[in-house]
């Protein structure tokens, strides 16, 4: 067990999988000689040639339809999107065809296939380089929605997606590839699709969170156990299915919901999630759900000030738990 | 890459076993179209999305291809379909959207064909997005070293859309077996090929990409045929994607929901009507001494027979149920 | 006054628009000789010349993009979407562009554009053209997202719609189009987006809908009515940015919210609605919130069975009222 | 309509004075660009989109038409936003994303133009997306009877995107005034031409839309410049769009986070270093006599004074405000 980034994990699910399997390929811009613009991809051009890391021209719709095709014809095509942002070019073919080709067919045809992009803010990306986009694919039945925490769910997590018979969004919060440090467990394993992580146990107030945001929550967490608040946080790893049962369970226990994405607020992600408690949990609660989240403007803006104050961060967690405890 | 304009007359390499058969498919698409309409406009069928007119390109090029190949036909491909074995009791098991239906299970509309066995893939209804997969089908082919061919099928106005260019872009970069092949039958619902485009052919389209593009006569099997087969070798050779544009007319209107008067003179109607393409295949197949006119007539009645009992079969076929619907988001 | 069509709404809308000011224009495909293939711009073609109804070549992102390039050259154009499932083609040049141009300019630019699309099932549509786009439009601030449900609704927001300084999805229930007749007042009148309809005050339940759910909401409700159970149905109209003050001063009135839409079930507009009371309502609530729903199955099926099943309707509305007034 | 290729050796429109603007616009473009990165390197701009190379195309393209034209430029034209009045002061308010940004008081990244009062539209990242929007703007102009003429930038990879494909169509459909610039500098990021295109020249892609088509050597500012006036001369003639591609090249790397050696070789750039076109630009200002020996050094002194007070300022001044970012999501 090695200590290692989050984007190695990416890489190593790639190249593991790759050797394992040779109907996997990664198409996308920029993957090849240039291993992807956050090197994602680094090495694997060289070890498994062009014909199975493909320099697509550069065309989003046409990445995506090009993968389902492959997919249609058994091969396991890992779709690279530069940035979540330029993913909305592919939209149609993402939402009409690889989500409905199964139930279509009934059943008759399948798209095992995996796209892959970098989405969220903080690293003076600006408008264009910094959206959350899960959302808008958590409204898709067909697709599953993964977005990992850690090194080693972005490992395991990332071979159930391509061992998946089925699309799977995989999305990578591009400020946690460097900054999240952690063990990777060594040889093959995977994570399970569809199950949150318990990151802490706590019994005052649950925090809901994926990617970045379930890090500051880990970090706003050991704030708040200093002040005598016991948070649990729990990590929803998989936003489409959700852990339902992860969700409900961890409201029974605490009975308050703090959910937290960096999203736009007005139907992220948390808003199913506190539809979900409303519907199924609503006598368990003891204060009103609370979402803490990035503000309803277009997208984030470059200059420091702007973008400070967008991001949720460990200190807003915590004061909004505080809040939450308060009331 | 210069564009080319040919008009095959016959292709050789044909039996008259298989023309005999074309012609039967052709007879046998053209019944069923006819019949369907008649089913929506009695209120047995809430829609219909016809052919007419198209039946030479799609058999055409429907027959040109190996069962190894890949064949994503559009919404209009009945035809198409009709060539590579589906019956007259499957288009009526999918017009009523009964369980049966081996396309979708009821689920789909008609006319969205789909068929693993046979290489036929699965459609949709926004256009266009069907091209892109048959260049990633053709690309996964290419890496097994395969040579099956992937052939796709669109109309003209759906040249008009983003994923047409990604498409042809990517086959020509990476010189993939795929047949583009434009049914161009004048009008996008409405919207006269004047509107889709500032060239007078589709195959004019090619040049951007480096890519060859061949013109046929739609409504004449054999250059339809040929035309298909040729390219599938050139692709096969390695040589490249082609765009194939068969130029013909759908004599009715778009859907069973249009009104073609709104935007078309009934003279042009009748006027593509006298070049009937199944007309044109019977005065082949009789002149060339391939059917009697008696077997031709007994054929005609044979291909009623198979539409009327079809018909029936469907009708009281079960519907799917309600558990069904629930079924195949995920795999299970 | 006159009875007439939902879709006689739209149509006067945009011929009276147009009439009034030269900057309107209206473009998509069929829209010109053909009137539109549901007829909505019938007459306008003869009326208003092909320079201001103009003909589009197939494609969605084209019609999108050019929209908004006419909307930065001082016209306000009506882009209509043939179908609302044939909108993702232009999901890049509503989200990335036309909702975040004067967001991204500091409002040195702006973009007053509607985009029209008639979606929702019931039709014997199927997978491709039932579709309920509206929730992945409530996601992106800059944009509005309004669905009418009465003739004179239609008209009203429309005329707002278009003379809105910013651009605005305006979403037409297909199956409303000729179903719902109404009054239409005669003369200039507009509807101001933002405003839900109080359909009928209650005290028992509230039932938040729109488009076609909001007609069939209001079947429930007189139906409810001779079981002596009194239900508020509250007509939202506008989905982005939602009536906050008519929602929670309902569920403040009758203490019970019932929300129903037709779209898939996870993240569909109601997720937010939920959200919204969970976070600063919840304990007016005397019962857990319920949401009624499309499945969560890619699309509406072509089979009658199947259909039927997947839509709401009135049966179904009072169903769960009457089943969240015994809890 | 055939290919054509043109290299125009001077503009005859051009007057010493605005030849000698055109060769400082170049200067102050090329300064600016050079002392970006130096404060990316130094750690105090995060982010930095060069344009080294391409100024001579940029200047030449910038300066051909009318102030009543329309400017969609993309990312990397900063020659062009230079040629139309920005400031290296606009440029490092950007840069450092100032409240005083012009383009988008300090909300976009760096190299995102937008200025109402000079008809430059503002831009995205996405690629390609303002491709449409030139169509939409000739198309709004036309309506009213003016003569204006939309010109747009965007690389050659950005070509091969579905929305470029749609905008040239409706374009050449509409017969509209809109320039289509490809800045084509080899690379898409690491991705070579012949990885997005089947064909030698971005012109050839003209061909399937029926457009006029023409390539120029893009390191020649006289040539683009002559290219773009005629081209919109046409437009205005109502002849139509026309697809123009500057060949050049960009000598540093994609941006201030790209490394370049990962993709192509360091002869290849020193070749092209050695065709810069400043000191192409420069040869022919002294040769010319339009510029002796000594006022170049002056020039050069006074752009680099104005590039280093532009920093002090920018560095100073104020970052917007926390309330300013809920502002202008809508009409207020
Ligand atoms: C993306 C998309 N936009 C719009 C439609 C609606 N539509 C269905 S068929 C059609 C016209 C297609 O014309 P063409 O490509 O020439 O094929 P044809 O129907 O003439 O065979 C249109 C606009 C659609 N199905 N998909
Ligand atoms: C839709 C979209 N996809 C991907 C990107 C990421 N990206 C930024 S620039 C670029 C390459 C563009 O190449 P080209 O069009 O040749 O212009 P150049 O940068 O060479 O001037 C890419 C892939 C993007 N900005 N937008
Ligand atoms: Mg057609
Ligand atoms: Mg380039």
């Amino acid at each position: 067990m090695a200590v290692k980034n989050l984007i190695d994990g990416v890489r190593e699910a790639m190249r593991e999988e790759m050797a394992a399997d040779p109907r996997v390929v990664l198409l996308g811009e920029d993957v090849g000689v240039r291993g992807g613009v956050f090197r994602a991809s680094e090495g694997l051009f060289g070890e498994f040639g062009e014909g199975r890391v493909i320099d697509a021209p550069l065309g989003e719709s046409g990445i995506a339809g090009v993968a389902i095709g492959m997919a249609l014809n058994g091969l396991r095509p890992i779709a690279e999107m530069q940035f979540a942002d330029f993913m909305h070019p592919a939209f149609n073919q993402i939402v009409s065809e690889a989500a409905k080709i199964r139930y279509r067919s009934n059943n008759d045809f399948h798209v095992p296939m995996v796209i892959r992009a970098p989405f969220g803010g903080g690293v003076h990306g600006a408008l264009y380089h910094s959206q959350s986009v899960e959302a808008f694919y958590m409204h898709v039945p067909g697709l599953k929605v993964v977005v990992p925490s850690t090194p080693a769910d972005a490992k395991g997590l990332l071979k159930s997606a391509i061992r998946d018979e089925d699309p799977v969004m995989y999305l990578e919060h591009k400020r946690t590839y460097r900054l999240v440090r952690g063990e990777i467990p060594d040889g093959d394993f995977t994570v399970p699709i569809g199950k949150a992580r318990m990151v802490r146990e706590g019994k005052d107030v649950s925090i809901f969170a994926y990617g970045l945001m379930a890090i500051f929550a880990e970090q706003a967490a050991a704030e708040l156990e200093k002040e005598g608040i016991s948070a649990e946080v729990v990590d929803l790893r998989t936003l489409l299915p959700l852990d339902r049962e992860a969700i409900l369970a961890s409201v029974a226990k605490t009975h308050r919901a703090l959910i937290v994405y960096e999203a736009n607020r007005t139907m992220g992600a948390g808003a199913e999630v506190a539809a979900l408690i409303a519907e199924e949990a609503l006598y368990e609660l003891d204060a009103p759900i609370r979402r803490l989240t990035g503000p309803d403007v277009p997208a984030m803006p470059f200059n420091t000030v702007q973008e400070e104050n967008f991001m949720p961060n460990p200190e807003k967690i915590a004061r909004a738990a505080r809040e939450m405890l308060a009331s | 890459m210069a564009r080319m304009k040919a008009r095959a007359t016959a292709a050789l390499s044909l039996t008259p076993e298989a023309v005999r058969k074309a012609y039967r498919d052709m007879l046998l698409t053209r019944t069923i179209d006819e019949r369907q309409w008649v089913l929506n406009r009695a209120g047995k069928a809430p829609f219909v999305i016809p052919c007419r007119g198209h039946e030479a390109a799609q058999v055409g090029w429907g027959t040109a291809l190996r069962p190894t190949d890949f064949f994503l036909p559009y919404y209009r491909d009945l035809g198409v379909a009709v060539s590579l074995g589906y019956t007259a009791r499957q288009a009526m098991l999918a017009l009523l959207g009964k369980r049966e239906d081996l396309t979708s299970g009821g689920r789909q509309m008609p006319g969205h064909y789909g068929w693993r066995e046979r290489n036929i893939i699965t459609g949709s209804s926004p256009v266009g997005t069907q091209v892109l997969h048959a260049v990633g089908i053709a690309y996964a082919s290419r890496l097994r070293g395969e040579d099956a061919v992937a052939a796709t099928a669109l109309g003209e106005g759906t040249t008009s859309q983003g994923d047409f260019h990604e498409a042809l872009n990517w086959a020509s970069i990476y010189k993939l077996p795929v047949l583009f092949i434009v049914e161009n039958n004048e009008y996008a619902i409405s919207s006269p090929t004047s509107r889709e485009m500032a060239v007078q052919d589709v195959s004019e389209r090619a040049l951007g990409y480096g890519m060859a593009g061949l013109t046929v006569d739609g409504n004449d099997f054999f250059a339809c045929h040929e035309a298909t087969f040729q390219a599938a070798e050139r692709g096969r050779r390695g040589e490249g994607p082609t765009l194939l544009e068969f130029k013909t007319y759908r004599t009715v209107p778009h859907s069973s929901d249009d009104d073609d008067r709104t935007y078309r003179s009934r003279e042009e109607v009748e006027d593509w009507k006298r070049k009937d393409p199944i007309q044109r295949m019977q005065a082949h197949v009789l002149a060339e001494g391939l059917l009697t006119p008696e077997e031709d007539e007994a054929l005609r009645r044979e291909v009623q027979q198979e539409v009327d009992e079809a018909i029936g079969y469907a009708e009281q076929a079960p519907f799917p149920t309600v558990e069904d619907m629930y079924r195949h988001v995920y795999a299970e």
